[in-house]
């Protein structure tokens, strides 16, 4: 049996969801792999919620909405494109590869379109192959990474980055000074990695304490980079010192509230 | 008479054939069948169309029957039928929240129909998503509020009046406050109005004289905004006299006709440097005071000030008329006087411009198109004449006239006051300066804040008929909250738990609506009436903080597992 | 008044001229009556030459060359003998007689003869009297008018004012498309800022075809023909003779015209049996066909044959025409060149002697007639008591009630060319196209610009015939061509010549894609009725 | 109570509709009478709109739903008001309502007759460049999802009616006369197009690549005749330059309408764009007279047309087009009236902008309730300053197109003026009634 790709698609209820309507209603066939979820607004996506369909094994997340200056509440689709694109930075760390995240804009009229997404997208993951994830056999490190990058997106910072993107680039922030949209990004690379390694550290030493050594070997990463993390997480009460080895301390994850 | 939201969910499931629609290609039957293993669903059945009459009543006995107390049905899209849905569960005492819908006809059947076993699969999983989610609906209340029938108009211009004339003679009362001494806007200072060529002040006279003996309506003149508060039905606006007098006003609507200015050509063409040199205003007062001499020639100039490439890039609308329209009058009175206008497009648009432009041929007045990137230029000569040279762009050649008067044609352009106006009311501004309405094509004479309108030049250049157009539509659109007296807003709204918000304003800037903002105690909070459950707040909320009704993260996620066959009990 | 003959003469500068030096320096006398110029060769004498001569008075025309095979310049004398003798016969046509037009071969040594020449000429013309045309030195109207005055009412009545400066005239204008110098807008706006002295100086005017496509596409109904028309009357004439084709003879003719002692005898195309009258219900108006028939001899087009067929086709049907013996030309040539004061003159004349006829209904086979008599006799006399069919919209109506039979199968695929009077200027497009369709064996088809997008034959008014015109004439046969039809089939005579002309000249493509057979519609369906 | 109290609203255009649901959602009752079997009107069969690019459909459709659904409006599809009588406060019409030979309580709208009926016929709605059967909705999303029989080309062989489950199909139906009593009347009939046959120098009509801008419209909407695939319905080719001809038939004293439709300049500028966003390396042209700019944001519309899509503007109108018959392309004269030059142009498509002209049909209307016309065919505003919305009849008032050249904010916000205007009516009749 060939593969067939499993898709949750978020449409927006006033330009995409009309549009897949008008895809059957043309009578226009497409592949019957996706499985739509009706969302008010694109804009009303949560990272999280991504995330999470990626986590229980989805071969692939497609997000619609109107097109640029179609949306039904002004500009809610251009948040979801902000979101959408640190996703897929956050997604590309974890080992999952990040096409089986898709944003589209579809309009009411664009039934033909609609079909055409997913007949595309469908064979791309054909191509691409089942997700790591799917249920029989969950890739644990790639799972591990995703539910790390499932946290992350719930953290403050990136989802405070995010939401003011707009604001920070075309208004400007409390001093008065606007962002230029080059360094924006940069900032919100270096929160990516660093909040993802950081959940990374959290969920691992949440299983066993762990040590620096070797947090750092199964991270990959430079035990300097892993001990700032450690630090910064200390101070912001995530981790606390187990035990300590002869000179080597071994950290373990604290209880949120 | 509404269930409880504790209690457990009981779910029905009516799956539509639609004729054969989804039935020629779905096996329905067996999709009923595997509806009853899900969890929570106590009762499933299929109908030839469910939408029918006969499909309604089943569903409402099986409300009875089986004491449902959520509902979904497997038809078509919600976009179309879901109210009628929503309306049947109503009447049978279930609130219309706790029903779901699956669109296994457009999503499925109709796209599928060559894969009859696949489509089958698919409308079982689409069937198991709605189950999914129906699981966690719950229901849902429309919040009411009273509207205070009366309206606030800013602005005793022509639109203004208009607008209050309108809203008075439909019953409400209207408090109208003008910044000047007097009502009446930019047409005290026109002489004659085209194309019908009123005087300008007999006509102002008479709509003043309209507003002033209607009992509705209230006038403050030399009046301005310092602040306003509330939302639509409630709004409260402190006004001030110029004599430091303040009052409040409560209402329920605000409509803005606060006109505009006309733009000033300072160091244009030797305006303000020759004594020759004038604008469309300042002739109008001539006409107006008689004080027309025999001039040889006369030479009006267009788009001074307007349609530039940087800056005042819009089109002022009104200038082409209103040139043609003092040229014409001119001719009347000078018939020997050569009149020019310099133009770069005539903006003699619909039905009777196009005449009055004829009418203008008629008379001999003379058009020269010039080039944007070749303007006209104006040096005073002797004897108190200027040269005019320009570009004729239609011959290709250089042009030069003697003329003793020219005429600038200037736009109106936005109230330097009006970024505060925009501040106190929360509307936005464009980049033109003109208030900007909440859909170019559809809401043309709203805001996005509800209760908040726009008509006259306030909103973009326009001539008086077409102000007047629009302040009736404002009369309409302000009517409407006032008349129904009590409204009903939307029940899919953001929810902010405020245990968890931390103040951070994310969603005050994001919300399109103004409908957050941060309370006394620096948290977050939802102005529901104005809210529209976008749910780009929650979407965005660093804390996870906000929540959206009827479409919380617990159901989307549910939803989204539920595709991927994850439903547990 | 003076009676005594006014000579003219041209003679050439190596035989006659030294002839007449021989008959002086001989001491020969012979009559004063002779004004001598000088010529380099007697080919040089233009009709033109000896028309505007007797226009403007003469009494007698003398041309003198070298003896044939004696001339300077190979066969210059030849060619003048083929001239005069065209000239010859419009003078006869127009009553003033051949034999004031006199040929004489004199060579350098004939000194006796050119003063025996001189002698008989002077009696011979002292016998017929003086040319009538003498007294009326009037070649052209008075210009007295106020161009400012002019220019505003023309402007006003052709709705030149509401130009709104698209350029829609002048991508339709064939001339345009061609001349990128010539634009109407141009024109018009130059009138419309005052500035027309370049217009009125200049070509500009002279080069309008006043085919009416402008017109017709023209969104602000700007009727610029019309304008042209009126202001032709006040540009500058020293540019339109310089412009116009066959030195100006045609006008010339009908200026001719107008005096009232030309009695024209014009009648000797009547075919044998033919039967028409002097008054009558119904009258042909035949136009220049004659005059056609002998200036465009060479191009071999049977013009009479159009008046000829036109007369059968009548008899045939039972209609016995009335025929002006002394019709005038209708005037059309002289109101497009703006010359009003002559057209006044020619309608009022035609028009009495139209009324003398009884004549209710007039038939005509020239388009320009049909437009004139129809249409500008009454915008400038007011409403006739007679009703003006083209010959075209006859035979449709006979066509219908069953009264024409057709006897012979043409087997023809034919092409129809609209011409601008007939088409555009009166919106007759579907009768030509009815009468074709029921020929028998006939196949009608269309150029791609038919009816009234149908392209001009290139000149009008014998104005401009230049380069430009020459290839929007080549453009309209090509495409006539390329339609497949074997014969291009029009209702005006002068689009046959103006085509014909073109194509005998040296062309820019190779003649087989311009080539055809040409016919006019009543000789064609002269021929179906086998009356030909 | 005003919930008594009724407007009857001619015209189910966006005009209309506005008009219809700021009356009803005052708790006024509203009949919405609509010649066609769907309201939406020529918002309907726009891709997109000016100067925002906004899907037409999209913004449309949901106050179309909104109309269909609301309590207060009464749809009157396929029916057309034959007689008025009576005075402002007290209108009493009669409305026949065409045999759509369809039960509209039984039909669900689920289209399983159109897929049997065999008899095709050219889709109105598509301009005639699409198909649709003899037993039709004019397009999917068509307000009520109703299905009508054209009975012009049903054969009767009555396979709509063996398919249809819900047994709506009736052949029997017969017109049906309809007496309403309402306060005041609001005329919104809109626009439609100059017949561009008249200046035959275009050639539309006869030659296949010459289209009227409505159609090209229906050949850029994704829910248009191809898709949404920008192609010559003549040949299938993908068309490589493309010109659009403003004014035809506009701003004319002679062979056209006098007035200027004023929305050609600008929706010519986005079907452009539209051009551009399909087949980016397809040449624009766009020839103008004046530039029609005076809008809300259309100079800068039209700017970024320029500088950001690459469309040329060029002032002139063209003289004619000529097609090789071979190829199916077209050269096109024109002056360019800037460089003045007269020359000519290859291309692939030429799109005709067409005058905007009052409907034939509001002729009749106006006969029927007495409203005087311009001499364009408009109705007459009582006084074009002051009462634009006033007709010469008390109580009948009219908004959008058919008063007057306008675009759809101009329609939407004059559709509520007229609605004001009606409540006013019904206002002072209440309080008439209370004294």
């Amino acid at each position: 049996m060939t593969f067939e790709p499993r898709i949750v698609g978020f449409l927006c209820n006033w330009c995409s969801y009309a549009g897949a309507d008008l895809a059957g209603v043309s009578r226009i066939s497409y592949p019957p792999n996706i499985r739509i979820i009706r969302l008010m607004c694109s804009g009303r996506l949560d990272p999280v919620i991504i995330l999470e369909t990626l986590a229980g094994g989805a071969d692939g997340v497609i997000v619609m909405g109107c097109h640029p200056g179609d949306c039904h509440y002004v500009e809610g689709n251009l948040q979801a494109e902000r979101k959408i694109r640190m996703l897929k930075k956050l997604i590309a760390r974890t080992g999952l590869e990040p096409e089986r995240l898709r944003l589209e804009w579809v309009s009411a009229s664009e039934g033909g379109r609609f079909a055409e997404l997913v007949k595309d997208f469908t064979s791309q993951l054909k191509k691409l192959g089942q997700s790591p994830l799917a249920e029989e056999k969950p890739d644990t490190k790639i799972l591990a990474g995703v539910l790390a990058a499932k946290a992350t997106a719930a953290d403050f910072r990136l989802r405070v980055l995010v939401g003011k993107e707009k604001g920070l680039i075309e208004d400007a922030n409390v001093y008065g000074e606007k962002v230029p949209e080059e360094e924006l990004d940069k900032t919100m690379e270096e929160a990516i990695d660093a909040e993802y390694l950081r959940n990374r550290i959290y969920l691992m030493t949440k299983d066993e304490p762990l040590s620096v050594k070797e947090l750092s070997k199964r991270l990959d990463l430079d035990p300097k980079a892993v001990l700032r993390h450690i630090v910064v997480m200390r101070r912001r009460g995530l981790v606390a010192i187990d035990r300590v080895e002869g000179t080597t301390p071994f950290y373990t994850a604290l209880k949120v509230e | 008479m509404e269930r409880a939201e504790e209690e457990t969910p009981r779910i029905g499931v009516f799956v539509c054939h639609c004729g054969i629609n989804i039935g020629g290609v779905v096996n329905v039957p067996k999709v009923v069948e595997y509806a009853k293993t899900l969890p929570n669903v106590v009762y499933a059945e299929d109908n030839l169309y469910t939408c029918s009459s006969e499909g309604l009543s089943k569903i409402k006995e099986g409300i009875g029957k089986y004491n449902l107390n959520r509902v979904v049905v497997a038809s078509c899209t919600p976009r179309t039928h879901e109210p009628l849905f929503r309306a049947t569960c109503e009447e049978t005492g279930v609130n219309k929240y706790l029903f779901e819908m699956a669109n296994i006809r457009e999503h499925c059947s109709w796209a599928h129909m060559h894969e009859p076993e696949k489509a089958t699969e698919k409308a079982k999983d689409i069937i198991r998503i709605a189950v999914a989610k129906a699981r966690l609906i719950q229901p849902q209340k429309e919040p009411e509020i009273d509207v205070t029938p009366s309206a606030l108009v800013i602005g005793g211009g022509v639109a203004g009046m208009t607008a209050a004339l309108s809203l008075a003679e439909q019953g409400f009362r209207v408090h109208i406050i003008e910044k000047e001494p007097e009502l009446g806007g930019t047409l005290r200072h026109l002489h004659k109005l085209y194309p019908t060529m009123q005087d300008a002040s007999d006509a102002l006279n008479q709509i003043i004289k309209a507003v002033e003996s209607n009992k509705n309506i209230e006038v403050s003149t030399s009046t301005t905004i310092k602040e306003v508060k509330g939302f639509i039905g409630n709004f409260e606006a402190t006004v001030q006299k110029v004599n430091g007098e303040a009052a409040n006003l409560r209402v329920g609507t605000i409509i803005v006709a606060t006109g505009a200015d006309i733009f000033e050509p300072i160091g244009m063409y030797g305006y303000k440097e020759y004594g020759n040199v004038i604008t469309q205003l300042q002739l109008e007062q001539l006409l107006k005071d008689g004080q027309l001499k025999k001039w040889e020639r006369v030479i009006m100039i267009q788009c001074v000030g307007s349609r530039e490439e940087k800056g005042r890039t819009y089109c002022s609308r009104i200038c082409c008329m209103t040139a043609l329209k003092n040229a014409v009058l001119i001719k009347e009175l000078l018939p020997d006087t050569d009149v020019y206008i310099l133009f770069r497009d005539l903006q003699t648009y619909g039905g009777r411009y196009e005449d009055y432009h004829r009418m203008a041929q008629d008379r001999g007045i003379k058009f020269i198109k010039y080039l944007q990137e070749k303007p006209p230029t104006v040096v005073s000569a002797e004897n108190g004449k200027l040269t005019v040279n320009v570009y004729h762009a239609l011959l290709g050649e250089q042009v030069t006239i003697s003329g003793d008067l020219v005429v600038l044609s200037t736009p109106l352009t936005q109230h330097e006051n009006a970024k505060e106006l925009s501040q106190f009311l929360k509307v936005p501004l464009g980049s033109d300066g003109f208030f900007f309405e909440a859909h170019v094509k559809l809401r043309p004479i709203d805001f996005a804040t509800d209760g908040i309108f726009v008509c006259g030049t306030a909103h973009s250049p326009k001539d008086t008929a077409e102000s007047v157009s629009q302040a009736l539509g404002v009369a309409s659109r302000a009517a409407i909250p006032m008349a129904v007296k009590r409204l009903r807003t939307e029940a899919i709204t953001a929810m902010v738990n405020e245990n968890l918000c931390s103040g951070c304003g994310t969603c005050v800037k994001l919300c399109p609506y103004g409908a957050i903002e941060k309370d006394a105690k620096g948290v977050a909070r939802v102005t529901e009436v104005m809210c529209k459950g976008c749910g780009v707040c929650g979407a965005s909320c660093p804390e996870k903080a906000i929540s959206m009704r009827h479409f919380t993260d617990e159901q989307v996620t549910a939803q989204a597992l539920a595709a991927l066959g994850r439903l547990t009990a | 008044m003076e009676t005594e003959p006014r000579i003219v003469a041209f003679l050439c500068n190596w035989c006659s001229y030294a002839g007449a030096d021989v008959a002086g320096m001989s001491r020969i006398s012979y009559p004063p009556n002779v004004r001598a110029m000088r010529v380099m060769c007697s080919g040089r004498v233009d009709p033109s030459f000896v028309i505007r001569a007797f226009e403007t008075g003469a009494d007698g025309v003398l041309v003198a060359g070298c003896h044939p095979g004696d001339c300077h310049y190979v066969s210059g004398n030849l060619k003048a003998e083929k001239r005069m003798e065209t000239t010859r016969k419009l003078l006869k046509l127009l009553g003033l007689g051949s034999e004031r037009l006199r040929l004489e071969w004199i060579s350098t040594s004939e000194g006796a003869k050119f003063a025996e020449v001189v002698r008989d000429f002077t009696e011979s013309i002292r016998k017929m009297g003086p040319n009538p045309l003498r007294t009326e030195v009037d070649a052209k109207a008075s210009a007295n008018t106020n161009t400012k005055e002019v220019i505003s009412k023309a402007l006003r009545k052709t709705n030149v004012q509401y130009c709104l400066e698209c350029g829609k005239c002048s991508s339709s204008c064939p001339i345009a498309k061609v001349n990128e110098a010539y634009s109407p807008r141009r024109t018009v706006e130059r009138f419309l800022l005052s500035s027309e002295d370049r217009a009125l100086s200049g070509t500009d005017l002279w080069t309008c075809l006043t085919c009416f496509l402008c017109t017709q596409r023209c969104p602000s109904d700007v009727r610029y023909p019309e304008f042209v028309r009126a202001c032709r009357g006040i540009a500058s004439k020293e540019v339109m003779e310089e412009i116009c084709a066959h030195k100006g003879i045609p006008l010339a003719l009908s200026r001719i015209m107008i005096n009232p002692k030309i009695k024209q005898e014009r009648m000797g195309w009547l075919p044998e049996g033919a039967e028409v009258s002097r008054k009558g219900d119904f009258l042909y108006f035949v136009g220049c066909l004659p005059y056609f028939d002998v200036y465009f001899e060479d191009f071999n087009l049977e013009i009479m044959k159009i008046a000829q067929s036109v007369v059968k086709i009548l008899n045939k049907v039972g209609i016995k025409p009335a025929i002006l013996n002394n019709e005038k030309c209708c005037g059309h040539d002289l109101l497009w060149t703006g010359d009003l004061e002559n057209f006044e003159k020619l309608a009022r004349i035609n028009v009495a002697e139209i009324k003398e006829t009884g004549a209710t209904k007039i038939v005509t086979a020239c388009p320009e007639c049909y437009r004139t008599l129809k249409k500008d006799y009454v915008e400038l006399l007011g409403n006739m008591d007679f009703e003006v069919l083209h010959i075209s919209e006859l035979l449709s109506k006979l066509i219908d009630e069953g009264k024409i039979k057709f006897e012979t199968e043409l087997a023809r695929k034919v092409v129809y060319h609209d011409s601008c009077r007939l088409g555009r200027h009166m919106g007759v497009y579907e009768p030509p196209r009815k009468v074709i369709a029921s020929l028998p064996g006939t196949e009608l088809v269309e150029m791609k610009r038919n009816r009234e997008n149908a392209i001009c034959c290139g000149v009008n008014a014998w104005l401009s015939c230049n380069k430009y015109s020459k290839e929007v004439q080549i453009d309209r046969l090509i495409e006539a061509k390329t339609t497949g039809a074997d014969l291009l089939v029009t209702t005006c005579p002068k689009c046959q010549i103006h085509w014909k002309c073109v194509t005998s000249e040296k062309l820019p493509v190779d003649a087989s894609e311009v080539t055809m057979n040409m016919r006019d519609l009543s000789v064609l369906v002269a021929e179906a009725m086998n009356l030909a | 109570m005003e919930s008594e109290k009724a407007v009857l609203v001619i015209g189910g255009g966006i005009a209309g509709i506005q008009a219809s649901l700021d009356l009803a959602g005052r708790g006024l009752k509203v009949y919405l009478v609509e010649s066609s079997p769907s309201i939406g009107g020529r918002m309907a069969q726009l891709d997109k709109t000016f100067p925002t690019m906004d899907c037409s459909m999209c913004i449309l459709a949901p106050k179309m739903i909104e109309c269909f659904r609301h309590p207060n409006i009464t749809l009157l599809t396929y029916s057309e008001v034959q007689e008025v009588s009576g005075k402002a406060g007290n209108f009493s019409v009669k409305v026949l309502k065409k045999p759509r030979f369809i039960d509209e309580t039984r039909c669900t709208g689920c289209g399983e007759c159109a897929q049997h009926c065999p008899i095709e016929v050219y889709n109105e709605f598509d301009m005639k460049l699409g198909i649709r059967r003899a037993i039709y909705v004019p397009f999917p999303q068509a307000v009520p999802l109703k299905y009508t029989i054209d009975d012009e080309h049903c054969i009767k062989c009555r396979l709509c009616q063996k398919t249809c489950r819900a047994e709506a199909v009736d052949f029997n139906q017969q017109p049906q006369t309809i007496s309403l009593s309402v306060q005041a009347i609001i005329v919104a009939t809109g626009y439609e197009l100059f017949d561009v046959q008249r200046l035959s120098e275009y050639g539309y009509g006869r030659y296949k690549n010459v289209l009227v801008s409505l159609e090209f419209e229906r050949l850029l909407s994704a829910s248009g005749p191809t898709g949404g695939h920008l192609l010559r319905i003549s040949d299938g080719r993908i068309p490589r330059k493309i010109a659009f001809f403003q004014c035809v038939g506009s701003r004319s004293l002679k062979g056209g309408v006098s007035f200027c439709s004023s929305a050609c300049c600008v929706y010519a500028t986005k079907e452009a764009i539209l051009v551009r966003e399909h087949v980016p390396e397809c040449e624009v042209y766009i020839f103008y007279n004046d530039l029609k700019v005076f809008g809300k944001g259309f100079q800068e519309f039209v700017t970024r047309a320029k500088d950001d899509w690459g469309i040329k503007y060029i002032r002139a109108l063209p003289g004619e087009v000529i097609e090789d018959s071979k190829t199916g392309n077209l050269t096109l004269w024109y002056e360019d009236t800037i460089e003045n030059l007269t020359k000519d142009m290859k291309v692939d498509l030429v799109v005709l902008c067409p005058a905007l002209v009052p409907r034939v049909a509001s002729k009749e209307l106006a006969s029927v309730i007495g409203l005087e016309l311009d001499e364009n065919g408009f109705f007459k505003s009582k006084d074009p300053l002051f009462a634009p919305i006033d007709t010469n009849v008390p109580g009948v008032f009219t908004c959008g197109y058919c008063q007057g050249p306008k675009d759809i904010p101009e329609s939407v916000a004059q559709a509520s003026g007229a609605a004001a205007r009606a409540a006013e009516v019904i206002a002072l009749g209440a309080s008439r009634e209370a004294h």
